[in-house]
């Protein structure tokens, strides 16, 4: 069992769906209350990451990451090296790929609340940032618990973009799942059924104790 | 603000004579739902709100619930000017709209909308963000106690009453210390007790306070319990606005009639004018009664209607003498029927008359079914209406 | 036409170029229909394994036909060695390094930061690549640089992409477009590593085992073998 | 069934009377809300309902709503039992527990609860699933006409006013034609004519159907319009019962008193009892005023409370001579303002009266503050009040 | 560019989303209403097969389908072929990946709604089932469409599982995610370039269908 793997494979996750909790906030809140005609037009587009095979949009990122794209230059330029096989390109590589999980269930459960209580809290003198702290976002617990739960289990099974990206580096870039893939290629089939196990117990540990929460939020169904 | 803070320490009767003449809130405002299936409504009102309780009084969708949120920004009217307290909040030719948050107004929901994530108390600490902590804890639970509500502060909205609910919302409100307080039916879920005692408070508030109170109801009573002055909205227009007893008791309207219940409204002719009297000759119905009404600017021959209060209508058990009274009609009682206390007999002359009378009366007098009457109507309790817009 | 049956050929994804031509001269004269599949080595033999609709299947090395044999999944004795790979240097068309005169050793200059090589766990190009490293004494000192790719395609993706400034892959990638346009190659000396044999067998649940024949048959012709040639395989040495 | 669609034929006198014995509702019900912060509630009551309207009254969390819900199968009571046109429903004993969908309820909620993706007429054509096309659209468009929503059958309910959707919520339920229907203040938000209306056409349409109805209000206008039978209920106890006249205007129990309108209510001593004349004497704050009322089991030197209510109670402007009345009391008017077309007096004779009068008389006698006056009281207007809870 | 596998793609996906709309709802019905303690743990289970890597996973269904698993005999004694390297197989393994985000959107819709509502339903007459499809399932609208586009797009874009269990059959179970990565895989950058835009486009068209659908179902929002 390759621990260094599955700590990095933690931290990978955590970190990703920390940021991409960060940046779907303000994309989903746009989407949800924008009074444009064309925003499905952005749903539509903040979807596509999904449809592209990971390997392939592995590829891209790839490319844009390295020294003849203009990202990779700058980045090199500033680090001193590229982003590709790096730890941090497997987060921004993982951050791209999981960003629509993150996005749609907030914008279903910013959608559900009752606008009357957004009226309410700005009548009562609450800004708009104000509101969305301390009505919105209370009340989109499960949206955020789900946002939460989806892309750190997407990322946690990523493969393709990580595969892609970071070069199997270990300890900087070898995940639990590309550890396991390896041990599959490579016909350790034991091997890989250990790695399989571990990675299940400890996502569904993890993924029990967000949707524990998530109920442990204010319940808003009849029988709580 | 330096001003009115000065003021509450003057006398409250003074105090109330010059903010009467002082407007606070001034609102012309147009709005139009139109594309909806069915009829398509617009609203057109102009008014100016002084200091103290005005009450928007009108039927079931006239518009009042639009203007409250057109005033407190939460609908964007199609073209208007609103100034509270002088400042300009929104105009849409210079095209001014200050944003909700930042009008100063306290505003309770016809629907509670409390959060339903926060308790009680949380619910009502939810406007005082900025106010020091001490402050707000007194300010908090001076207003639970007044309300009643200290025993639901740890409870959810979910799983208190609807009336608590409303009281919450009102409180919510209220401990924010609006510039200008717009209320849409805040007691309508409550019982008598716990409204007579929240509109005491809310009197008592408000003499300190002295801010523009625009109360939205659709009872009588609180018209009466609380306004100052009403303003009466029908189909989007401002229809009568005044003082609530020349308004609801001397109603040119016939839709305020209806609401203000008059409860005797008949299709008239004017007989005769007699400019020297002051009065005019009107008959009722298929001309079978006479009455004598105050003289308006109307041609002989005339279609009217009259309207009159049955509480208006004196009843005798025998030819009434020497009175001032000009008008004494005949008839007998149809029906006698005892409601809320109050006693209303129908009594047919011709036309049919609404009488209302105390039980006390009815009992000294003895009044049953089918026994022979007298109507006294003063000339000044019969209204001239114009007829009420198609339904 | 002559309609005479049809085969499915599983293959290792650097035999891509090389069997499409095989495949094109020998519908031609068969008048037989063949589909190519290509994927790694290890998840066609699992494939296999598990029942997949495959005739023949041709691995990157011969330990993964040789598997299938030891399971008894394969026609017994249909197991040949039909070519050897050959390992490159491959980098950027403008990279300064010059293999010509300092071989592998050029890859310890430090404006090489990454090397990619296929994963020497389970691909035999990079079970070469780093015997080759071994060989020339670089591979403690290079290890740090090196990145792994799933096969030698990913390999070659790290250097195109321009985020490796060098990789150690099969000849046989090299003859794509996009691959040439972008860089340049230094085939690696091939007794610097052991050969890279690769090995095709008959699967057993094949239907069609005697086109099947006919096929490795052909790939043994002479002009089976110039076309492995051409797109960068050696010939196996005869050993029985 | 076979049973009530024949007595539709019979005439409508008769089958009230029949129907008034004929129990269709019985209901023992006990639940308690534990747990929550702040005070715990618990629901104890049990009560039977004949056909027509039978009005639950009380103050704001007395637990109307929740009876209600637990009769309609939406709360589950802890025990009890509940049966509707002697059909069992539930039963804590023998578990039965009827589901919601099959009790054959009709229930408005206090929040509309209108499907908001349906638009006003699918709304109301929600429970009419079974019913043939030809007989839904009557249905419907007859209910859509009486109600005056027919302007709005293609809108959703998101874009109509409260009002109107109180409105379309009732309509909602009655088309359903339920067997028992269950109304939580189905017209707190509505105007007086609309209200009126609706009440006028409930009464007409149960004149037919004969189904009980329990109705949620607090408005007493509106028990006087349509209660045959009032259940008051206070802190989850049914605490009185019987005709609104019985109960509201001689109530035993001061919170009913209270949401009576009792306005004057009085602490009091038992001076003397006279067994001969069914009378006994009390009285009234520090011993002031003298007071006889209809004798009770009550000993002599008992503390009681007295209510009168304001309009039993006759005003002279002097003495008056030759009357029935025991109880003649001299005063003088405190204040008297006009509220609502009934006029209130405030008349101190020790301790302060409420007199409620028309505003005809008012003026008939020429009534102000200041001026001398004769209350006459009599001893059947005054109540002995059992003391209120402690609140 | 490959039609072909493009239509098979299409074909697969829509599939895969139908059914898993079918299979989705009962579940989070189940998981929305159910006054379980421990549903939070089915919730979980429901989210496990993402955190596999997909050809992992794929892997273990190939082992699962394969002809020396029960099940895949069992199915080869019936159909005369294995389940594995089938279309049908291809629907069955991708219905299982996209499970989890078919679930938890519907999940979080269903939470969203009043439960007044649901009790008005019922004391109108309507039972259950007729509650759930004349009022929740309309008022869940939005949680569909996301159920569907993610589900869609997930399956549009995936890969490993598809690789694994599909065999890459031209015409069978060669999906387009299949053929562009075989494409970067030969080196044919261009091809794969071509590919890539048609799939993101045509997805994004779909996927825009979906969202616009969803815009003109029942606006709950304070600006529609
Ligand atoms: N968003 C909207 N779109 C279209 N029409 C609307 C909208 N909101 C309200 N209306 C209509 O405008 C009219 C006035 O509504 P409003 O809510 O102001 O009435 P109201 O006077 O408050 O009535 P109520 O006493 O019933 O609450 C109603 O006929 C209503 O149907
Ligand atoms: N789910 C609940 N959990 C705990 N307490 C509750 C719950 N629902 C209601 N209560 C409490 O039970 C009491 C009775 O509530 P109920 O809604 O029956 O009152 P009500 O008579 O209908 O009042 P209102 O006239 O204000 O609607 C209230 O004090 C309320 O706070
Ligand atoms: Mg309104
Ligand atoms: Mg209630």
């Amino acid at each position: 069992m390759n621990w260094q793997a599955l700590e990095l494979t933690l931290r990978l996750s955590c970190l990703t769906a920390a940021i991409l909790i960060v940046l779907a906030l303000p994309v989903a809140y746009w989407v949800a209350y924008s009074r444009r005609r064309w925003k499905f037009l952005v749903q539509a587009l903040a979807s596509l990451p999904l449809v592209m095979p990971p390997t392939v949009l592995g590829f891209y990122v790839l490319v844009a990451f390295g020294s003849s794209s203009p990202l990779g230059r700058l980045w090199q330029h500033w680090t001193g090296h590229t982003l590709a096989f790096t730890f941090a390109g497997l987060v921004v590589g993982s951050v791209f790929y999981s960003f629509p999980f993150a996005v749609q269930p907030l914008v279903n459960s910013f959608l559900a609340i009752d606008p009357k209580l957004i009226d309410a809290s700005r009548v009562l003198g609450a800004s708009r940032l104000a509101t969305f702290f301390r009505v919105i976002l209370p009340l989109s617990a499960s949206g955020v618990a789900t946002a939460i739960a989806l892309t750190f289990a997407h990322t946690f099974g990523e493969f393709g973009v990580v595969l892609m990206v970071g070069g199997d580096i270990p300890g900087v870039t070898r995940t639990i799942s590309i550890d396991v893939f390896d041990q599959v290629q490579a016909g350790n089939y034991a091997a890989a059924n250990v790695t399989s196990l571990v990675l299940l117990a400890v996502s569904f540990l993890i993924l029990a104790a967000i949707y524990a929460w998530n109920r442990r939020a204010w319940p808003r169904a009849p029988w709580a | 603000m330096g001003v009115r803070e000065g003021r509450t320490l003057s006398s409250a009767d003074d105090e109330r004579e010059t903010a009467r003449n002082e407007i606070l809130l001034e609102a012309a405002i147009r709005k139009r739902y139109a594309g909806s299936p069915g009829s398509s409504f617009s609203l057109d009102v102009r008014f100016a709100v002084p200091a103290g309780f005005t009450i928007l009084f009108g039927r079931s969708g006239a518009g009042k619930t639009t203007t409250l949120e057109a005033i407190a920004g939460l609908v964007k009217p199609d073209a208007g000017k609103i100034l509270l307290e002088e400042r300009l909040v929104y105009d849409s030719a210079s095209r001014v709209n200050v944003d909700v948050s930042h009008r100063g107004v306290g505003y309770v929901f016809q629907d509670s909308a409390l959060f339903p994530h926060l308790t009680v108390e949380r619910n009502i600490r939810y406007g005082l963000r900025g106010v020091p902590e001490i402050e707000r804890k007194k300010r908090v639970g001076e207003i639970l106690e007044s309300f009643r509500i200290g025993a639901l502060a740890l409870r959810l909205p979910r799983v208190i009453s609807a009336g608590e609910r409303q009281r919450v919302a009102l409180a919510r409100s209220l401990v924010t210390r609006p510039d200008i307080l717009l209320l849409d039916e805040p007691l309508a879920a409550l019982d008598a007790p716990a409204k007579s005692r929240i509109v005491e408070d809310l009197r008592a508030w408000n003499r300190v306070r002295r801010i523009p109170i625009l109360y939205v109801t659709h009872s009588r009573e609180e018209v009466f319990a609380l306004g100052e002055r009403v303003l009466v909205i029908e189909r989007g227009r401002i229809v009568a606005e005044g003082l609530p007893q020349d308004v609801l008791e001397a109603p040119r309207e016939e839709t305020v009639a209806q609401l203000a219940g008059f409860e005797n409204i008949f299709d008239a002719r004017i007989a005769a004018l007699h400019e020297e009297a002051g009065t005019m000759t009107c008959l009722l119905n298929p001309g079978a009664i006479e009455i004598e009404a105050p003289l308006a600017r109307v041609e002989t021959g005339a279609a009217v209607r009259v309207g009159i209060r049955a509480g208006d209508v004196l009843l005798a058990t025998e030819p009434p003498r020497g009175l001032s009274a000009r008008n004494v009609i005949e008839g007998t009682i149809e029906a006698i029927e005892e409601r809320d206390f109050r006693v209303l007999a129908r009594v047919n002359c011709g036309a049919t008359f609404a009488v209302l009378l105390t039980p006390a009366a009815r009992r000294s007098l003895g009044l049953a079914a089918g026994q022979r009457v007298w109507l006294i109507v003063k000339t000044h309790s019969c209204h001239l209406l114009r007829p009420a817009a198609q339904d | 036409a002559r309609a005479s049956g049809q085969i499915t050929i599983a293959a290792a994804a650097d035999l891509d170029g090389a069997l499409h031509a095989l495949i094109g001269r020998f519908e031609g004269q068969t008048g037989a229909e063949v589909r190519l599949v290509l994927g790694s080595s290890g998840n066609l033999t699992v494939q296999i394994e598990h029942g997949a609709p495959f005739d023949l299947f041709f691995s990157a090395d011969v330990a993964h036909a040789a598997k299938l044999e030891r399971e008894n999944l394969i026609v017994p004795g249909s197991l040949v060695r039909y070519a050897v790979g050959r390992l490159v240097v491959y980098v950027p068309k403008d990279s300064s390094l010059d293999f010509g005169k300092r071989g592998l050793a050029a890859l310890a200059d430090p404006s090489v930061r990454r090397i990619a090589i296929a994963n020497p766990r389970f691909a035999p190009y990079g079970q070469a690549a780093v015997a080759a490293l071994r060989h020339a004494n670089l591979y403690e000192s290079l290890e740090p640089r090196l990145v792994l790719g799933e096969d030698v395609s990913q390999t070659t993706q790290f250097v195109v992409s321009g985020n490796a400034q060098a990789a150690l892959t099969a000849l046989s990638l090299m003859f794509a477009p996009a691959t040439r346009s972008r860089g340049r190659y230094w085939v690696v000396p091939q007794s610097d590593y052991p050969p890279i044999e690769q090995a095709a067998v008959i699967v057993g649940r094949s239907r069609e085992k005697s086109l099947a024949h006919k096929f490795l048959e052909f790939i043994g012709t002479k002009e089976g073998r110039a076309i492995f040639q051409r797109y960068g395989f050696a010939t196996p040495e005869k050993r029985q």
